[in-house]
């Protein structure tokens, strides 16, 4: 499915945001990968590890503080407002909350129609069939153009918002767990659609979850993050087989599996403690303070991401 | 009923119809209209305030009276038939002057309430829309000036800038514009990290559209139930200036000076004091009861 | 913690320097000089301010000793009583005012907070519409409304209590309840409000699953933290309070430092004016750091991790 | 073995501004001493309701138990006097919420939020309940017990904050424990200590369990039984083994095919429930799943499907297992519906 052409290249991306006077969260801390043209890349990790962070910083919702991102050739933070508009086009973002992301006060027509009416795509006549077009493409009809939000159960929601994305017809979405808000029937109904439109149009995702089955379903590569750090990235398949960093391995063996028989014989590595603040890390890898294998050298000095087979990179010299 | 093979012929629900809203569309305002019309404490507040200010407006032509004729053969008259609510010592018609007070006291509450607003939300506006340091600036001031005993201030000045409709107005504005730069900036601050406003950045949408379409209407329900309760407390703190002696000047007459003419005649002429303190307080009541009525129809925790 | 309270001091100070320099600069941007006008200033208090004030100085010099003065406690003269100072006033008034507006305190938050409490409690019955219909009305009627139609009907017309004075228990009822009935109105709202958001939390629903009663579960778990957000309003409503002794020392005709203040007021004595409002401010100003910082310590979220952001 | 909790017929409705909303109909299912039962459902589905009818935590007004009988340990509860059920009450059953972030009082100590309910119940000391608090919060796996007690609950992260109120509701050894989505918002890792915690109490202190939860995931982990409701009424029922291996009810299909397995390479289309649930102010008249459900026939547009019994405690409400229903095949494990015989 996908090629060998590198879409956006994140480079050494930092994200730092200063909490209080001396506290610096380092929310994304020196993270690089890259995602070729047509694949889906799984970004997963626990609740504050920065992957909705990553995210935003790479569609220049937020300034990074260090490393590049660069999409297409360009390095989007370095684009002025003319450029911008273009790179609006190509990139675009489905969010969280399905409750959130759309204006309480304006028709579900008008908040599809925003990107049309920002770069000036249609008028008139030609804007509504566009806006009723999109309505269709995910499954909606165009009686539902003059709604509010509100008249909409989660999963509509979720589909209005990815309409909303589409609205200009871009090559590369950032999907920020677009369905963990969600009731697990109405799920289905937006990863095939995310699935569809893959095929249909090509597009290329960053799929960012904590459902690591999810992320496990949909991807082609799949990135584990922890505390602001990359920790193992691998093909999905070889991630779930030979999962080699510790956290992964502790991280697969939680996900609880829907079968009884299965639960009953399977061995669980329980990870002790929880994750320590990402408020003034400690030097050294991230992870030590409850990974079970860890070792005094540990705390010398950050692992770096080494590549262990082919595409599979892992940050820990215990492995 | 009886079972039939007939039964259990295959019946899916159509395709499409799981999608269907059957539910009428109302917009946000409609939806708290609505909400607000089944309130009837709030709807009794707003017709009292219509007829308020209808009467401010028609009130002092329906008599033969001007509100400054002085009339000093007929001096503190109980109500009578040719004065319906009395006169006071220098024999002016107490109805014309209960009414051109409430031009001055509404006029004073409204004109104050859109002064707090105009400064109040495009000081909070911009320091939460900006954020960083710019409103780290902007709010220790707001911190220092909150602090400031409003009615202190306001008394200062208008001993400084001495009595008048203009003063008065001036002197509440200078210091009441923080609560509203308050809440103002508390909402810039949670609106512009809500999922809808990130989508429109995303989507290329420039500064202000984002302002203009996601910003204000989002803001619009909260800033307009603080408004009705701005409104009431500017006519009471001038009714309190003018009771002090810091009010309007003469012969214009405001609800508070009325009040304050009539206290000190309480014993000769109750009727002085009863009618205007009513006036006050009966607005004061239907202020309150339509705020409190708008902060229930508009608060969304009480929306599905 | 430490953090906290050195930070709230420290707005407080600025708060004070601010209305001090604004009382100083407004004062003296008043036209013609009403400090030292020949013709309407006494002559030997004349020659007093100026060796006090050193008026005949540029005005910045005038600005320090003015605050040098005040450092010391001196807040200034009076134009019309000749050996009046706004200290002596202070020692005079002040106390009856701070007996008045203790008075009113008490029973506008025990009233308040019992009527909240109860209005909560018995959630869109009786007692709430009741408790409520008290509350609206409460804070609709200004206080001078309220003391001068209650002057007029109970003291002048039944002759119940007395109209005017201080002179003992009979004289405080009145006025403390024209003074608190803002007050109360405001509490009762405000109580229970935040009773009733406290009684939907989920720690009530586990305090209900420990097996608590009712009763164990509005005492122990939701009144204290229902007062909570309530005493954030204290400070203002001291203010209130304060301020409003204005009036009602003026209508009922309490010699403390209120009526003073009016009376100075309408006779256009400045330096009084100014030495007393600093005084106010003063006042209202640490009123509401304290509230603040006992704020803090009841709350053990702020107690522990040391400021609210 | 010997049953600890019957529910018959239950039936909760919430009276609201805009009609009456019917959250529970008629809900039975029973649950045996030392036994864990999983209700499992979507949000809305009346799970969390029946829990808390069971422990008589039903706001009222608007909610009423309209009929229907709960009988725990011998004594019909719906018959006790308030009185009666506060001793019953964290005593005989405890119970923890989805979201321990709310769930403490903010301005208590630990310790003062366990002790009271030992004290309270079993009249002890205000020493011997700290004894008895500190003995939970170690059992709860709370590391340094004795300095955390006498902590607030913002100093405690959500799994530890967790962790306490398993301590507070097992604090006086209730013979059952309801655990209402108890690691819905908790990170995977925390789920698994919290699950395992859960676990290895229930086995040291042999107190029964009702877990409810969303994710079938954690049924497999933790429950014998599993009840699956929809819509307010339950739709299939059994034990955990059968339930998974040789499910019966459409809907349970739907939701076990809804999600991707982790230990399975499946690059298929997910199943897709269409729609939404039914409007509860207004339930259809038939079964409640048949709008959405793509076996639907005639008559279960029209009529509610009646209990069929499989054995082994297996139990479903579909017209799929009627005699003149068209034969079915199972899309889970391929096995052949009952229908049609």
């Amino acid at each position: 499915m996908a090629g060998n052409e590198i879409i956006l290249d994140v480079q050494s991306l930092k994200k730092y945001f200063h909490i209080r006077k001396g506290a610096i969260l380092k929310a994304v801390d020196d993270v690089s990968f890259q995602i070729k043209k047509g694949e889906v890349y799984g970004l997963v990790g626990e609740s504050g590890c920065g992957k909705s962070t990553t995210g935003r910083t790479i569609i220049r919702l937020y300034e990074a503080t260090g490393g590049k991102v660069v999409f297409e050739g360009q390095d989007v933070h370095r684009l002025n407002p003319r450029e911008m508009k273009t790179f609006n086009r190509k990139m675009q973002m489905i969010f969280q909350d399905p409750y959130a992301s759309l204006n309480p006060r304006m028709t579900v027509g008008d908040i599809i129609g925003e990107a049309i009416d920002i770069h000036d795509l249609a008028r008139g006549r030609q804007r509504m069939e566009r806006i009723y077009e999109l309505l269709r493409t995910v499954g909606l009809n165009a009686e539902h153009a003059n709604r509010f939000p509100h008249e909409f159960s989660g999963g509509q929601r979720q589909r209005i918002g990815v309409a909303r994305a589409l609205a200009v017809d871009p090559s590369f979405l950032i999907a920020d767990e677009p369905i963990s808000a969600l009731d697990v029937s109405i799920q289905a109904q937006v990863v095939n659609l995310l699935r569809r439109l893959q095929r249909e149009r090509g597009l290329t995702y960053l799929f960012i979850a904590h459902d690591l089955s999810m992320v496990k379903y949909l991807s082609d590569r799949v990135g584990v993050m922890y505390l602001g750090k990359l920790m193992e990235e691998a093909p999905s398949g070889e991630l779930y087989r030979n999962p080699a960093h510790p956290y992964t391995r502790a991280l697969l063996s939680a996900i609880p599996i829907p079968d009884p028989q299965v639960e009953k014989t399977r061995h669980r590595i329980m990870l002790q403690g929880e994750v320590p603040s990402p408020v003034n890390p400690s030097p050294g890898c991230r992870f030590r303070s409850r990974c079970p294998v860890a070792q005094k050298s540990c705390a010398d000095q950050e692992p770096k991401l080494r590549e262990i087979a082919p595409g599979h990179r892992v940050a820990c010299q215990v492995v | 009923m009886e079972l039939t093979r007939e039964l259990f012929a295959p019946q899916s629900a159509a395709e499409g119809q799981a999608e269907a809203i059957h539910r009428p569309s109302l917009t946000y305002w409609q939806d708290a209209w609505r909400r607000l019309k089944k309130n009837k404490m709030a709807m009794a507040g707003l017709v009292v305030l219509t007829i308020m200010s209808l009467m401010a407006i028609i009130g002092p032509h329906m008599t033969p009276y001007s509100y400054s004729d002085q009339d000093l053969q007929s001096t503190v008259q109980p109500p009578s038939a040719k004065h319906w609510l009395g006169t006071d010592d220098l024999g002016r018609d107490q109805f014309t002057r209960i009414w051109m007070g409430a031009r001055v006291s509404l006029f004073i509450g409204l004109m104050a309430a859109l002064l707090d607003l105009i400064i109040g939300a495009t000081y909070g506006g911009i320091s939460g829309y900006l954020g960083g340091r710019v409103d780290d600036i902007m709010m220790r001031i707001v911190e220092v000036l909150y602090a400031i005993p409003f009615m202190i201030l306001v008394i200062l000045l208008m001993v400084i800038i001495g009595g008048g409709l203009f003063s008065i107005i001036l002197a509440m504005s200078i210091t009441g514009w923080v609560g509203m730069a308050r809440l103002v900036r508390g909402q810039m601050l949670q609106l512009k990290e809500q999922e809808f406003v990130l989508a429109a950045k995303t989507l290329g949408a420039d500064p202000g559209r984002i302002i203009l379409r996601h910003l204000i209407p989002n803001t619009m329900g909260p800033i307009l139930v603080s408004m009705t309760m701005t409104i009431p407390a500017a006519i009471f703190t001038e009714a309190f200036l003018s009771f002090i002696g810091l009010g309007v000047r003469m012969p214009l007459a405001s609800w508070g000076t009325l009040a304050n003419d009539g206290y000190n005649l309480m014993r000769l002429a109750p009727w002085m004091l009863l009618y205007p303190a009513l006036a006050i307080g009966i607005t004061m009541l239907a202020f309150n009861m339509f705020g409190d009525g708008l902060r229930d129809a508009l608060d969304p925790r009480l929306r599905k | 913690m430490t953090r906290y309270i050195v930070k709230r001091a420290g707005y407080m100070i600025a708060t004070l320097w601010v209305i001090i320099t604004l009382t100083f600069v407004l004062m003296h941007a008043l036209p013609g000089d009403p400090f030292l006008n020949p013709k309407k200033v006494p002559e030997p208090i004349r020659q007093n301010m100026l060796a006090k004030y050193g008026l005949d100085k540029p005005l910045y010099q005038q600005y320090f000793i003015y605050l040098e003065n005040l450092s010391r406690g001196e807040l200034g003269y009076s134009l019309r009583y000749t050996q009046r100072t706004v200290n002596d006033m202070i020692r005079d008034g002040f106390p009856y005012s701070a007996d008045l507006g203790v008075r009113a305190l008490i029973f506008a938050i025990t009233t308040g907070l019992t009527l909240g409490i109860i209005a909560a409690l018995n959630h869109n019955r009786g007692w709430d519409y009741t408790a409520m219909l008290v509350a609206v009305f409460g804070v609709s009627v200004p206080n001078f409304v309220v003391g001068t139609l209650l002057q007029y009907l109970i003291s002048v017309k039944l002759r119940l209590l007395p109209v005017t004075g201080w002179e003992g228990f009979k004289y405080t009822l009145l006025p403390s309840f024209a003074l608190g009935l803002w007050t109360v109105a405001l509490m009762a709202r405000m109580m229970r409000t935040t009773m009733l958001e406290v009684l939907n939390q989920d720690y009530i629903k586990t305090a209900k699953a420990k097996g608590l009663s009712s009763r164990e579960i509005v005492w122990r778990h939701a009144i204290r933290n229902a007062i909570l957000p309530v005493v954030t309003i204290l400070g203002p409503l001291v203010v209130n309070i304060i301020t409003g002794t204005l009036v009602i020392e003026t209508i009922f005709a309490i010699p403390g430092l209120g009526r003073y203040y009016v009376q100075s007021i309408n006779n256009l004595d400045y330096p009084l004016i100014m030495g007393t409002t600093i005084f106010y401010a003063a006042l209202l100003i640490l009123a509401i750091f304290l509230v603040d910082i006992a704020y803090s310590f009841i709350d053990p979220r702020i107690r522990l991790v040391g400021g609210k952001e | 073995m010997e049953k600890l909790l019957e529910v018959k017929n239950l039936e909760v409705s919430f009276f609201t501004y805009g009609g009456e909303v019917h959250a529970v109909r008629g809900v039975s299912f029973d649950l045996n001493r030392g036994e864990s039962v999983a209700i499992v459902g979507e949000s809305g589905c009346g799970k969390s309701v029946t829990a808390q009818a069971i422990m008589r935590l039903i706001p009222s007004p608007p909610g009423v138990i309209k009929s229907g009988s709960i009988v725990f340990d011998g004594r019909e509860i719906t018959a006790l006097t308030d009185r009666q059920m506060e001793k019953i009450r964290g005593a005989e059953m405890g119970m923890i919420f989805q979201d321990p972030m709310t769930s403490l009082n903010p301005t208590m100590t630990v310790e003062r939020q366990i002790s009271e309910g030992l004290i309270k119940h079993q009249g002890l000391s205000a020493r011997e309940a700290r004894s008895r608090a500190l003995e939970m919060l170690s059992l709860a796996g709370i590391p340094r017990p004795e300095e955390r007690m006498s902590q607030f609950p913002h100093q405690f992260s959500g799994g530890m904050r967790q962790r306490v109120m398993i301590a507070i509701a097992l604090a006086c050894s209730p013979k059952l424990l309801i655990a209402d989505e108890p690691t819905t918002a908790l990170d995977v890792t925390i789920q698994a200590q919290i699950i395992d915690l859960m676990k290895d109490l229930q086995s040291k202190l042999n107190t029964s369990i009702i877990l409810i939860t969303h994710d079938l995931g954690v049924v497999a982990g933790l429950a014998n039984r599993v009840v699956v409701m929809y819509a307010g009424q339950v739709v299939e029922s059994g034990s955990a083994e059968r339930l998974f291996a040789n499910p019966q009810h459409p809907y349970t299909w739907g939701l076990l095919r809804a999600v991707p397995r982790m230990d399975r390479d499946i690059r298929e289309e997910l199943h897709n429930i269409p729609g939404t649930p039914p409007d509860l102010f207004a339930p259809p008249p038939g079964c409640p799943f048949a709008p959405r459900c793509g076996y639907a026939m005639k008559i279960c547009h029209r009529e509610r499907p009646e209990v069929t019994s499989l054995g082994d405690g297996h139990q479903v409400s579909c017209w799929l297992q009627h005699p003149l229903a068209p034969a079915t095949l199972s899309p889970v494990n391929g096995g052949a519906i009952n229908g049609g015989k």
